[in-house]
């Protein structure tokens, strides 16, 4: 039988400008043009940024912010926020680094890496377990885990910065991806470590787009009790989600010590607001739902570059933060009001 | 189409039900929703489970979903006993259920919303699985096709947060019949459903039976269960009171037995209005909205505005409401013009808007009902030094309770715990806090039982006794006629024909509804 | 149990250099066991955490403080409160210090950057571009010691400062950075001069990886330790610092000859080593200053005589 | 639906059992009055910010104002700066003590309507906005003050505020208390605090309803302000010198209070009674875990176990034993 048509419908609901509408779906595309600002506003500044190791060191310093970023994002994208990350981090990376260098010196380091997001992933289904049976907001349980494992690692772990780092990671630290000279005789290296952050990125935006469980991320971002009563086991997702945001934190807890050549059980923990902040200025909203793998790379570029080009544009310690506080207002000003045009 | 391929039905009805609920018990907290509730569902069959508001009609249906866990009882489906059903257990049955809230997931696009779960049943429940885009998309098209909704790319891909009222209601309806269901439950699928639309999904339902589908359906308007036929399933105070073929019942037997109490459906509207203007809108315009609407309503009068969803309507009522000002034309209260920016400039002219989605836009659900009724006066019940006199505001607060009849005198008690019709009590009850002299109802009572229905109008003709001015925005055509001295129709953000309610039809109205602009321009040249 | 107790209060608990500092306080504990000499310290590094702490072991009552304060200035009041109580109150690396009967350095602050400063230039030929490197902007030791050394710089008129008194937040990735930005920005650049203990490190493995060891000079603190691998390669040119494990020793000294009733006269013997001849001056308070000659400067050749 | 009652009967529950444990383990020293006066000393410049953020909180939307302890030290820098232009604080000592704590006083509240205003008017997520406003003020004190300490001195006033006893009572924590007890009243008895509630939970709602909501929500991040503002007031007088890097673990810390006080990230609850006692209560442990010389390793692990203990009491409506008349109504 052939169905009545409502002719009245239009195929495209709204009647805004295409432009508009393409930032109102892709946010984005905002993020994009203001890294793209800025970069061309310290070029003129100062030349001297217009070089490959600029691209280079800028690519380095992305890497661990841009795995904590990734985890952040899809927590984000189903409606909670998580903030023990950094402990998590911290926690596995110091760990794995004691039972490499004290127990199993000749451990091969693809172990380590495993091995490093697994303890992550673990710490990661603790927080999802409670998120999940004690039906809190995700904020408030991730503050109390960041406390609790950051207080059992230096409590009962250990405080003892590790400075010679068991070889097989200090050398992971240091393996080349390509080098190069650059024209005043300075090697210029892009560590391979440097391939994790793409990969994490790929994968991450696989699980997102082609799984069910990755729409069933969004789905209880957009409203969780109906995401139950459709039969999306919410139990389920919140393991999955916190445990591969742990394992993404438990990677970077390892790159950072391995390109940092040591192993401070104090680093890290105080960044996660910083990594917040990029996800939400890469177009995913804080009340969750939305948001892109690409965007929350480019809210890390972003923060990445603002914070490295301070010194390339001559700005006096005493005034960065000044400069850095302002710009987060700008970029967030202009966000609300590019999106806001489409109302 | 994709249910061609249903197995036939076994002719010779009375074979083995499809679902029977046995003695189902339900308590929330103190709340006994369900007291022993049984009846059965045969394939190919269509039901009206009928009753008053929190009578448990939501509850009995999110039982068989699966969503709630029965406290008492058994559910037998297809000859297997379950004590309860998780929600992949019904969904995998062929159980498939547009819930009174739609259950759409706002932050996704239309074809996930439709076809999704298609998958998630299919994988039974289970996550780490491949989601199959080429699927998704056969699916959405194949069940937007059947509820008339477009199937263009652009549409599928829009988010569903973008799409109007009625749409989300189509898209719900079309994510139950979008897999080989045995079985749909539709909780009050037309309350925001324009006649026509309510005709094609009539239509639709009359194709799922055909393929051996149970359908039931969950209304307060008896006329559609009229035109859709099948048995009634009566319900009172949870409990099942009447079961049978709905032509044996009358509607006034309907009413009686849903309510325990005769109400009939006469024109409510005796009064006349006075000669004095009350307000007048003069060019209102909105873009891309509504252009250049002028009307006016006498003190004591009641106007009716009616048309299809996307005509307009919506956006004047907000407009006039101050919530999204007109950019172009005037507003005249009692012959002074006055401008209205916000809904603060609205509120002290002493405009109200009573806004149709009472949930989203209306009511405090988690505070008590003390808080909603005095949200719009707690400026004007503070002192001089700022400080809000409580016991003048719960004494209008338990005042306003007794008005509207809420079936609770504990206005402590949080707003969420209300029934439907007793929400929209406390909240058109908050507008009478302010004594307004032109109050708006958009939807008043949709979603409404009969009896709380009544009380709606009955209020709303002692408000205009008294001298206020109404407006009723509404697609429930027998409301309108029955409450109304004059009703506009609204079509393409014009208001393109006005009607003496005493001295017009459904029928007519409905004809001005459809009438396009270019048949209007067309008219007009004749 | 009326020994006397003497809390020892460090800026934070865990770090290699209060680590040290704690085998100081338990060396003293054990060669003093009329006394009870333990150390605190909080989890971050935070002055109003390190002043949480001390007003409760105030109130907790011992009776003398060995304070090394996170922030000088902010705990002005809180130790004025412990003295008004009769609390006897010795610090280290504060001698800007009011609220404190005496303040015991290891060094004169302006000699130690003036040493880095001269070691550095030594190494640049008294030529190029240099910078600065401070933990943050509001580090008082650090802007004086960096203040010390471009004085010193000064002497040399081709020693050109640039970019100064970039903030590490004793954060050796941050700083790797930093300095990184530093190399791209001045590719000509000589010299770095480092204040903060993980300075040297970040420093260090910039000026590594990019191939430079050994042409361009950094001179910072540091501990020999952590700095060893740095040290051998050439891309620290050396190492400042004195060594806390005495420093607490001292204090904990001066601060049971307080509570004795004892004076610490000029030129006395804190038994100490590098406190055995300490210089006595009147503070900016009511208290003296006690500086000893616990300056290290060590560098490749012979920083192993240090290892800690 | 959870009750308020309930955790305010958990709190005070836990601050019992704290101060007996204490009294246990310390043979009733951290009963004396002493360390009781140098608790409650301590703990009001955490319990101004935790209530700032509770507001923030209850704002909803997101609200959350990470500024707090930025704008309490810059208020305290900048005061001490602007007033030491043009008064000595060894002079008029009176005088002083009320230009400084007035001028504190303002730069907070501008400091806190700026953040309104932003998010309000310009829409800017709170985290995002109070994030940069904090590296804002933060920069701002530490140009102004080149990064030194700024000394405020201890004239007469200002120091009773910071050292002085009323009744055996630390002057610093009645003024906590005492405003305190105006931000509860705020919200219980003015319109302000009716309007912020209800526009918590459905602002939407609150549009349709017609309140003013973005006066309601300069009015809150203004008040979180000004209680910043009094934070850096209460800093300076127990310092004697503010600056621009003092309290940074306060930001976490503060948070974990409002929390622990029950006060919903979602919007719409919180009682400042029950911030005070959340306050209070960590304050306790903190001493305690410094009275057993215990690391301070331990207290971070103590402050999260004992976080997610309640929220499991909660949950599991342990505390309905506590207060079997209560709870029952509400499922
Ligand atoms: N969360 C709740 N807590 C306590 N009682 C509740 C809750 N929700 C609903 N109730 C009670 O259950 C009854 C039925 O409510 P429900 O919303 O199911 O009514 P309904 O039949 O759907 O009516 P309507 O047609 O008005 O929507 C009401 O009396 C209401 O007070
Ligand atoms: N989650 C819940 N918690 C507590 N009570 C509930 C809940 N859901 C429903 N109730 C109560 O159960 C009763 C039946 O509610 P139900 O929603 O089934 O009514 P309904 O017949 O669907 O009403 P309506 O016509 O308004 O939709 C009501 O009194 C309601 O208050
Ligand atoms: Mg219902
Ligand atoms: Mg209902």
């Amino acid at each position: 039988m052939s169905a009545l048509h409502l002719h009245d419908i239009p195929a495209k609901p709204s009647r805004r400008s295409a432009f508009i509408d393409l930032v109102s779906r892709r946010p984005e595309i905002i993020t994009l043009a203001i890294l793209l600002a800025i970069c061309v506003a310290v070029s003129i500044i100062n030349p001297a940024f217009l070089q490959p190791s600029s691209l280079v060191d800028i690519g380095r310093a992305s890497v661990v912010m841009g795995l904590f970023a990734l985890g952040v994002f899809i927590i984000l994208a189903a409606g909670g926020i998580d903030v023990s990350f950094t402990a998590i981090a911290a926690f596995t990376m110091y760990s794995m680094t004691l039972l490499v260098k004290d127990h199993v010196p000749d451990m091969p380091i693809a172990l380590v890496l495993l091995l490093a997001m697994a303890g992550g992933a673990l710490l990661g289904v603790v927080n999802g377990l409670l998120v999940h049976h004690l039906r809190v907001p995700s904020l408030i349980v991730t503050i109390g885990t960041q406390y609790l494992f950051r207080g059992i690692l230096l409590a009962f772990i250990g405080t003892v910065w590790i400075m010679s780092l068991p070889p097989q990671m200090g050398a992971f630290g240091r393996m080349p991806l390509f080098q190069f000279e650059s024209g005043d005789g300075r090697t210029i290296t892009l560590p391979f470590y440097f391939l994790v952050l793409p990969a994490a990125a790929l994968l991450t935006w696989w699980i997102l787009n082609r799984t069910l469980m990755g729409r069933a991320i969004f789905a209880l971002g957009g409203n969780a009790s109906v995401a139950e009563r459709l039969g999306y086991s919410l139990k389920t997702i919140h393991i999955f989600l916190f445990a591969y945001a742990g394992a993404l934190a438990g990677l970077a807890g390892i790159i950072h010590t391995a390109a940092n050549r040591q192993a401070n059980p104090f680093d890290l923990v105080g960044s996660e607001i910083n990594v917040i902040a990029a996800v939400v200025l890469g177009g995913a909203r804080i009340t969750g739902g939305t948001g892109s793998v690409i965007g929350t790379l480019l809210g890390v570029l972003l923060i990445v570059v603002v914070n490295s080009v301070l010194v390339m544009v001559g700005i006096p310690s005493t005034w960065q933060r000044v400069v850095v506080g302002t710009f987060i207002l700008l970029a967030a000003g202009f966000f609300v009001f590019c999106q806001k045009k489409n109302g | 189409m994709s249910h061609a391929s249903h197995t036939p039905l076994p002719t010779g009805a009375q074979a083995r039900p499809f679902l029977e609920l046995r003695n189902i018990h339900k308590r929330f907290g103190g709340v006994h929703a369900l007291r022993g509730v049984s009846f059965s569902i045969a394939a190919g069959e269509a039901y009206h489970l009928l009753g008053e508001n929190g009578c448990g009609k939501s509850t009995v249906i999110k039982i068989m979903s699966g969503a709630h866990a029965p406290d008492e009882g058994e559910i037998v489906l297809e000859g297997r006993s379950f004590r309860a059903l998780n929600p992949i257990q019904s969904l995998a049955a062929g159980i498939e259920t547009v819930y009174q809230d739609l259950s759409l997931l706002p932050n996704l696009t239309v074809a996930e919303n439709v076809a999704l779960n298609e998958q998630l049943v299919a994988s039974g429940g289970r996550l780490a699985r491949l989601f199959d885009r080429a699927r998704l998309k056969r699916t959405a098209e194949a069940a937007l096709d059947v509820v008339g909704l477009p199937t263009a790319p652009a549409y599928l891909s829009t988010i569903v947060s973008d799409l109007p009222l009625a749409q989300r209601q189509l898209v719900a309806i079309a994510r139950a019949i979008a897999t080989r269901a045995k079985m749909v439950i539709m909780d009050e699928p037309t309350t925001s459903l324009t006649r026509r639309e309510v005709d094609n999904l009539i239509a639709v339902v009359e194709r799922l039976r055909s393929e051996g589908v149970a359908v039931l359906f969950v209304t307060h308007k008896l006329d559609e269960c009229y035109r859709i036929g099948g048995h009634a399933i009566v319900f009172r105070d949870g409990q099942c009171v009447a079961q049978g073929p709905l032509a044996d019942y009358s509607k006034h037997r309907l009413t009686e037995l849903m309510t325990g109490r005769t109400i009939d459906s006469k024109r409510y509207r005796t009064g006349a209005p006075r000669a004095e203007e009350l307000f007048a809108a003069d060019g209102l315009s909105l873009p891309p909205s509504f252009a250049n609407v002028s009307f006016s309503v006498r003190h004591g009068e009641i106007l009716g505005i009616t048309g299809l969803a996307d005509s307009g309507r919506n956006e004047l009522a907000t407009a006039i409401a101050g919530v999204t000002p007109a950019s172009v034309g005037r507003i005249r209260i009692d012959g002074k013009v006055e401008r209205i920016g916000h809904p603060a400039h609205a509120i002290r002219l002493g405009i109200g808007y009573v806004p149709e989605d009472r949930l989203g836009e209306g009511l405090f659900l988690d505070k008590s009902i003390f808080e909603n009724e005095i949200a719009l006066v707690v400026s004007d019940l503070a002192n001089a030094v700022g400080i809000v006199d409580k016991t003048k505001g719960r004494a209008l607060a338990g005042k306003i309770a007794q008005d509207m009849h809420l079936n609770t005198r504990d206005i402590d008690l949080p707003v969420g715990a209300l029934s439907g019709g007793n929400q929209q009590r406390v909240l058109i009850g908050r507008w009478l806090s302010i004594n307004p002299r032109l109050l708006l109802l958009h939807g008043p009572t949709v979603g409404v039982d009969v009896g709380s229905k009544d009380t709606i109008y009955r209020l709303v003709q002692q408000l205009a006794e008294a001298g206020m001015g109404l407006v009723i925005i509404s697609d429930d055509l027998p409301e309108l006629l029955q409450n109304c001295d004059r009703i506009l129709v609204m079509n393409a953000g014009s208001i393109v024909a006005e009607f003496d309610a005493r001295a017009t039809d459904e029928e007519q109205l409905y004809q001005a509804m459809l009438t396009s602009r270019s048949d209007l321009a067309t008219e007009a040249a004749r | 149990q009326d020994k006397p107790v003497i809390a020892t209060i460090v800026k934070i608990s865990g770090i290699p250099w209060f680590d040290r500092m704690e085998t100081g306080v338990k060396q003293f504990q054990k060669d003093n066991p009329d006394v009870v000499a333990t150390q605190y310290g909080p989890a971050t590094a935070d002055a109003a955490q390190q002043l949480q702490i001390i007003n409760d072991l105030v109130a907790k009552g011992v009776n003398g403080l060995a304070v090394v304060p996170m922030d000088p200035s902010v705990l002005e009041g809180t130790l004025k409160r412990a003295m008004d109580r009769g609390i006897i109150v010795v610090t280290h690396e504060a001698d800007n210090q009011k609220n404190t009967h005496a303040d015991v350095e290891a060094f004169d602050n302006a000699d130690y950057g003036r040493a880095l400063n001269k070691r550095l230039a030594e190494c640049m030929g008294g030529k190029g571009k240099w910078t600065t490197f401070v933990g943050s902007v509001g580090s008082r030791t650090h802007m004086q010691w960096v203040g010390a050394g471009e004085e010193n710089a000064k002497t040399h008129p081709d020693m050109v400062l640039v970019d100064k008194n970039n903030e590490s937040f004793d954060d050796a990735n941050g700083t790797y950075e930093k300095a990184k930005e530093i190399l791209r920005k001045h590719p000509d650049i000589k010299g770095f001069q480092t204040s903060a203990g993980n300075d040297v490190l970040g420093v260090g493995r910039a000026i590594d990886e990019a191939g430079l060891s050994g042409k361009v000079c950094l001179v910072g603190t540091g501990l020999p330790n952590p700095s060893q691998d740095l040290l051998e390669s050439g891309a620290i040119t050396a190492i400042g610092f004195w060594d806390p494990q005495k420093a607490g020793m001292a204090m904990n000294a001066v601060a049971k000859s307080l509570i004795a009733g004892k004076k610490v006269e000029d030129g006395a013997d804190l038994g100490v080593p590098g406190y055995e001849k300490v210089k006595v001056v009147k503070g900016p308070g009511e208290g003296v200053l006690i500086i000893g000659n616990g300056m290290v400067l060590a560098d490749k050749a012979n920083y192993k005589e240090y290892l800690f | 639906m959870r009750t308020t009652g309930g955790q305010l009967v958990m709190l005070v529950v836990i601050n019992a059992a704290l101060l007996a444990v204490g009294a246990m383990i310390s043979g009733g020293t951290f009963l004396s009055p002493f360390n009781l006066q140098s608790m409650a000393g301590q703990l009001p410049e955490i319990g101004f910010l935790a209530i700032g953020v509770m507001l923030a909180m209850c704002a909803g939307n997101g609200g959350i104002d990470l500024s707090g302890i930025a704008l309490a030290n810059l208020s305290g820098v900048a005061s001490a700066i602007i007033v030491a232009s043009f008064l000595a604080s060894t002079g008029n000592e009176t005088v002083f003590s009320i230009a400084f704590i007035a001028v504190a006083l303002v730069i907070g509240l501008v400091g806190g309507m700026f953040n309104g205003l932003l998010i309000s008017r310009l829409n800017i997520t709170p985290i995002l906005c109070t994030l940069g406003t904090q590296m804002l003020f933060t920069g701002i004190a530490v140009v102004l003050s080149d990064g030194r300490a700024v000394a405020v001195g201890s004239p007469e006033l200002l120091s009773a505020i910071g050292n002085g006893l009323f009744l055996g009572v630390p002057i610093s924590f009645l003024v906590f208390i005492g405003a305190a007890g105006l931000v509860a009243a705020l919200l219980k008895f003015t319109p302000f605090g009716l309007w912020l509630m209800l526009m918590g939970t459905n602002p939407k709602a609150a549009t349709f309803a017609g309140f003013p909501k973005a006066r309601v929500l300069i009015a809150t991040y203004a008040t979180s302000g000004l209680l910043a503002g009094l934070a850096g007031i209460i800093i300076a007088a127990r310092n004697v010198n503010v600056k621009w890097d003092y309290g940074t673990s306060y930001l976490l810390i503060a948070i974990l209070i409002a929390v622990m006080a029950g006060v919903r990230p979602e919007g719409g609850y919180g009682r400042v009674i029950c911030v005070v006692m959340a306050t209070i209560a960590l304050q306790l442990m903190s001493s305690l875990l410094n009275f057993g010389g215990l690391s301070n390793f331990v207290r971070d692990f103590a402050w999260g176990a004992l976080l997610l203990t309640f929220l499991a009491v909660g949950r599991y409506n342990l505390v309905g034993l506590l207060t079997p008349n209560k709870s029952e109504k509400l499922v």
